[in-house]
């Protein structure tokens, strides 16, 4: 399903397509600098990229509003970023700085910021479906009109709450969106391998309006999501959205000979052909709504207020030990 | 501190069932957030009658039939609390909790944590325990360990119609997640309970009875069976004082060890399983706190390390009775 | 899906016929014994009665071999009888006594017995699809040709389990038959307030053979359950079978006052115009393959088997209270 | 009792990972019923790597990648158990047995109970334990004191090369469900394990360091936490003895008791949490079985009473070192 743009559409929409492109570049800037500051060794932990998959967070998140609840996953600083957080609030997070977003204590895959409507990332492969369909339960019961995003990948099939809870949604008529990130691989399995039948008829089986949508292209992203978010809101309750796409870097930053599960071939393919970035860009430069220069720009200034995030959050002070004990209970 | 034998007094008796139901009714009336959610809990009100009625006062959106998705409404109820409503959850048997622990103690138990203070699960599980029910090794587990051992997790375990209502009351306003263990064998149990809006403190121990010899530590439903033991100890001539932590976490370990330090002897009762189960803090609780005043080890009885049989007889055994309880104490006292 | 019955066929096929006729009316016999006892107050606990269910059990057992194996529910004593376990030893489980199945200390909800590949029946809602599908899997490693059954009530779509194992049988290949007893209820809730879309897409979104039966037509239950017992057993991977029926009976037999929940008038349709052991005597009269008078010696015949079954188990002795510390480990 | 200390003659070492992974091999090759489950447990060998190789020897039939559905995988190996396989099933963190809790207690645990002693499930659940790693609290947790509470079930704790692959081999050819618990920290620790075909009998504790003055329990990683305390607690003359019950459940509670009894003061210490945890058992065995012999209560020291926190100094708080371990000792000690 791709939008069919017309010239008076396009240049009503521009704002959108270029705040679009912006946000896409800021996420993969983002992610670069996370990268940086694993090689460097100065992250604690590991990290999982977004690169690669920008255009879903985006697409999607440009259809909500700053009210609106997402949850999120392991690689979920795109997600994050796209709903609103600072770069330097997260990586101070990232650090396990006192100045994260959850005072050091979630660090890469927990972060949470109820200012803009996110529920919290979660590492437990499908462990935030539950929540995001009780935030559209929420939504209902204090008719707040609300829409809550799940965004998960496409690992999460294999979990049975995910079904449990689309059960449920579609029951109670909740204004929530089941968004699956097909990245083709879980942690170092193709998804054919762990996926039978068609992922699409699991949420039609269950009632949920379904679609698919090529997860490279934004602009297609954000108009299924638009109309399937609009749809919730107005009542008509729960939707899946496919979303097929592919990350670029290893699971983690430190996976880093990935020929055994996947081929540089086909890395090359989706960097190359299939960018999200490169593509609305092009898109842009052809329409005339952007000239290259204007883009080229974008990255360099988003490069350096990425660098001046981190540095900021590498001079931040963790937490005072004493702290640990804090914030187990309310 | 609101001990329940203070209250004899008060002429309403209500059971078990009818406190949790009033606790409930009356926290649906004062705030409009509160509701329930579970397997048939709405026209059935439950296969234990605990809900009757409330589908009929508060309605279809605030009393809510699920599917068997334990960890679906589960996990439902966590999203919920963390955005502006209190989910009561019922799970109907406490066998059935094993679907719900990624939901509880992944999700729940830290979403607090977690965002550095700043979501919060104000909400409350409610599920049962207890054998002797014939029920089998699949509906009479009594797995409230689990949760105690885990951080930012909130267990209480009521005995009485009294503590049920005021612990209830206390739970749902709670801003944490609470998990509330109902023993199904005492739904019919009698007691006074109040009618007026009284919260009884997450935290607080009840000393139940008072006595000079020996400390009955007991939970849920080992708490009448430790009143009982008592009174046949009293016929030997031995004075029991019993116990009720009446929460497992958090627990009152001062007024455990109070008691033991005064008796010098002590035992812990707890329908859970013996091993690695509630009696094991609590003993070392009351060991390590009273160490250099204790005449005899502190004496565990939990069930029996079997999957609880249907066979009556078997059955029968597999839990502390009054008359083990009178024994061992009787055996501790060396008389 | 119905067997069109030719004359020829009917007479090749009289045997089984007549088999699953006694074995119906066996398992009825034998439920209403137990009701007597729940009465008596004899029996300690309750019981599930699968009055009215009878076609379902007996139509797929009949499809299988001795050596195949089922899983079963808490309304488990039909599938179990169907497999071909003895009533006396039943009944004695049932009383908890030493000469059970299992010693008495399964009871009611637990009876199990490897001679007839029963792996046992369980208290937990969909407990038993992990282990169906995984006694098919073994099937397949060990080449024995064995096809498992797993029995389950339409309440156990709602675990989120049974999508997690069918997703693996599917991408196992596994000789597993998920056969689903749509009887309408889980215990006092009708199945539309909680089943969201459609049953049977929902297994075939996984990849599954799937067919939906008049779940008291046995000859029709027997029929499709063959079918795709036979493909499992050739090795052409699981299959779902939907089975509508119902339960004449409360949810357990304690469950007297139904009207809140379901219609007397829907009780008696059901009773009086798809009751399966009716409905197959009608057509072998009609076919002149039985007379009347005959099956109601059969009737007669069964419910005095049933009765010197309960006397057994009623004279049996418990277990010796030392027993209990038994067979925790092997 | 085969200890490891008499086994550092032997000179092959290997990394606890690869004494894991050998003991995989010998029982696959032994046995053609035993087989391995689990997330990426084929190509990539689990992202620990534990299971490299193992794909190439013993063919995809035998080593199968799942997805991620730990409680459908686990379910399928208990019925794989019941019918004539060996499962070993691979969770790869431990974190995530509460999606397997279903299976295992009410499943795994029960099935040999409730069918009379029929059926029986031989399987072994892998799975790891243990924080530091920066993984925060969903990926850091030890949580095999659940496990320990369910009668039917096993759990192991190895805490060197030599035990992890003799008990390994022992929970793979016993006829219960096992859980196997490694601490992802020492998959690299290095020591001697024999290349021959030897098992380590469930249920027999190992004195890890002989010692006089103070009783030091300690489990799986915690062990070699012990065993550093023991040496800085040599330095101020005090004589530590270290006691591994490797083995939950079967719990060698004679061993632990005799030590304390000799030495008169103990401490217990693991990974998971404190409270309701393994040191609540262990200390409450020790306290009851040593009591005319203790000079000093039991000290327990396990994690924190906190979800495991991703910032660095937060984390490394949470669990015992040697250097809390040798003080807590030393005052225990009274020096
Ligand atoms: C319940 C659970 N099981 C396993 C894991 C380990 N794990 C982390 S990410 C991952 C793969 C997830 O794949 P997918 O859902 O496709 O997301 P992607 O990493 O591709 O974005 C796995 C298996 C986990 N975190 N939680
Ligand atoms: C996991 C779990 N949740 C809840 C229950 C309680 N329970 C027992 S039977 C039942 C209803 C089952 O309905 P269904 O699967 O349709 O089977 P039926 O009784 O209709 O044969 C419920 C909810 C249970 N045994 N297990
Ligand atoms: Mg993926
Ligand atoms: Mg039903």
């Amino acid at each position: 399903m791709t939008t069919v743009t017309q010239p008076k559409e396009a240049s009503e929409k521009v704002d959108l397509w270029l705040r679009m492109y912006r946000q896409m570049v800021a996420i993969r800037q983002f992610e670069a600098q996370v990268n940086e500051l694993y090689t460097r060794a100065l992250m604690p932990g590991l990290a999982h990229l977004y690169i690669g998959e920008e255009a879903v967070a985006v697409g999607v998140c440009e259809a909500l509003e700053r009210t609106d609840y997402i949850t999120s996953t392991h690689r979920g600083h795109g997600h994050c970023l796209a709903k609103g957080a600072s770069p330097d609030r997260m990586f101070a997070e990232l650090l396990g700085k006192k100045a994260g977003y959850c005072k050091g204590k979630g660090g890469s895959m927990h972060i949470a910021d109820p200012a803009t409507g996110n529920l919290g990332a979660n590492a437990i492969v499908c462990g935030s479906a539950g929540i995001a369909t009780g935030a559209a339960f929420s939504s209902r019961c204090l008719g707040n009109g609300r829409v809550s995003v799940c965004f998960f990948g496409e690992g999460a099939l294999g979990q049975g709450v995910l079904y449990e809870e689309m059960n449920l949604a579609q029951l109670f008529k909740l204004p929530v969106i089941y968004v699956c990130e097909n990245n083709l691989y879980t942690e170092y399995t193709h998804y054919s391998e762990t996926t039978a039948g068609d992922i699409l008829s699991r949420a039609i089986a269950f009632g949920l309006e379904a679609a698919s949508v090529d997860g490279q292209d934004v602009r297609a992203v954000h108009a299924t999501a638009q109309r399937l978010v609009d749809r919730a809101r107005r009542g008509d309750g729960p939707a899946f959205l496919l979303c097929d796409t592919y990350r670029y870097h290893g699971h983690h930053v430190g996976d880093i000979n990935r020929e055994y599960y996947r081929s540089k071939q086909e890395e090359h393919l989706w960097k190359t052909e299939r960018d999200p970035i490169a593509k609305l860009g092009k898109w842009l430069v052809e329409q005339k709504l952007a000239d290259v220069a204007a883009l080229d720009r974008l990255q360099t200034e988003l490069e350096s207020e990425m660098k001046k995030a981190v540095d900021f959050a590498v001079a931040a002070p963790y937490p005072a030990v004493d702290e640990v004990g804090e914030d187990v209970y309310a | 501190m609101p001990e329940t034998h203070l209250h004899a007094r008060d002429d309403r008796e209500l059971t078990f069932a009818q406190a949790i139901r009033e606790a409930l009714a009356e926290e649906m009336r004062r705030d409009p957030t509160v509701f329930i959610l579970g397997e048939d809990v709405a026209e059935a009100g439950t296969p234990f009658k605990v809900l009757s009625g409330l589908l009929e006062e508060f309605g279809k959106d605030r009393v809510l039939d699920t599917p068997i998705s334990e960890a679906g409404f589960t996990g439902l109820a966590v999203g919920a609390a963390m955005t502006g409503m209190r989910p009561v959850v019922d799970i109907m048997f406490g066998d059935f909790v094993t679907l719900t622990m990624d939901q509880m103690v992944n999700q729940a138990a830290k979403v607090h944590y977690m965002s550095g203070g700043k979501w919060r699960v104000p909400m409350v599980m409610r599920t049962t325990m207890g054998a002797t029910r014939r029920s089998a090794a699949q509906h009479s587990q009594s797995l409230h360990a689990w949760f105690c051992h885990v951080p930012g997790l909130k267990v209480v375990l009521p005995s009485t119609p009294y503590d049920a209502k005021g612990l209830l009351k206390a739970a749902i306003r709670d801003e944490n997640p609470v998990v509330f263990f109902e023993d199904k064998m005492m739904y019919k149990l009698k007691g006074p309970v109040p009618a007026d809006d009284y919260i009884v403190p997450l935290g607080v121990a009840d000393v139940k009875r008072v006595g000079e010899d020996i400390t009955l530590v007991a939970t849920s439903s080992m708490v009448q069976v430790a009143l009982g033991a008592a009174t046949l100890l009293e016929e030997v001539g031995i004075s029991a004082e019993v116990v009720d932590p009446r929460t497992m976490w958090p627990l009152d370990e001062r007024t455990l060890i109070e008691s033991a330090k005064k008796t010098s002897r002590a035992i812990v009762l707890d329908e859970g399983y013996e091993r690695y189960g509630v009696t094991a803090e609590l003993a070392s609780v009351i060991a390590t706190g009273a160490f250099y005043d204790l005449d005899a080890p502190v004496k565990r009885m939990g069930a029996m390390h079997v999957p609880i049989p249907f066979s009556p007889p078997l059955e029968d055994v597999t839990v502390p009775t009054e008359q083990t309880v009178f024994e061992a104490a009787r055996a501790l006292c060396g008389r």
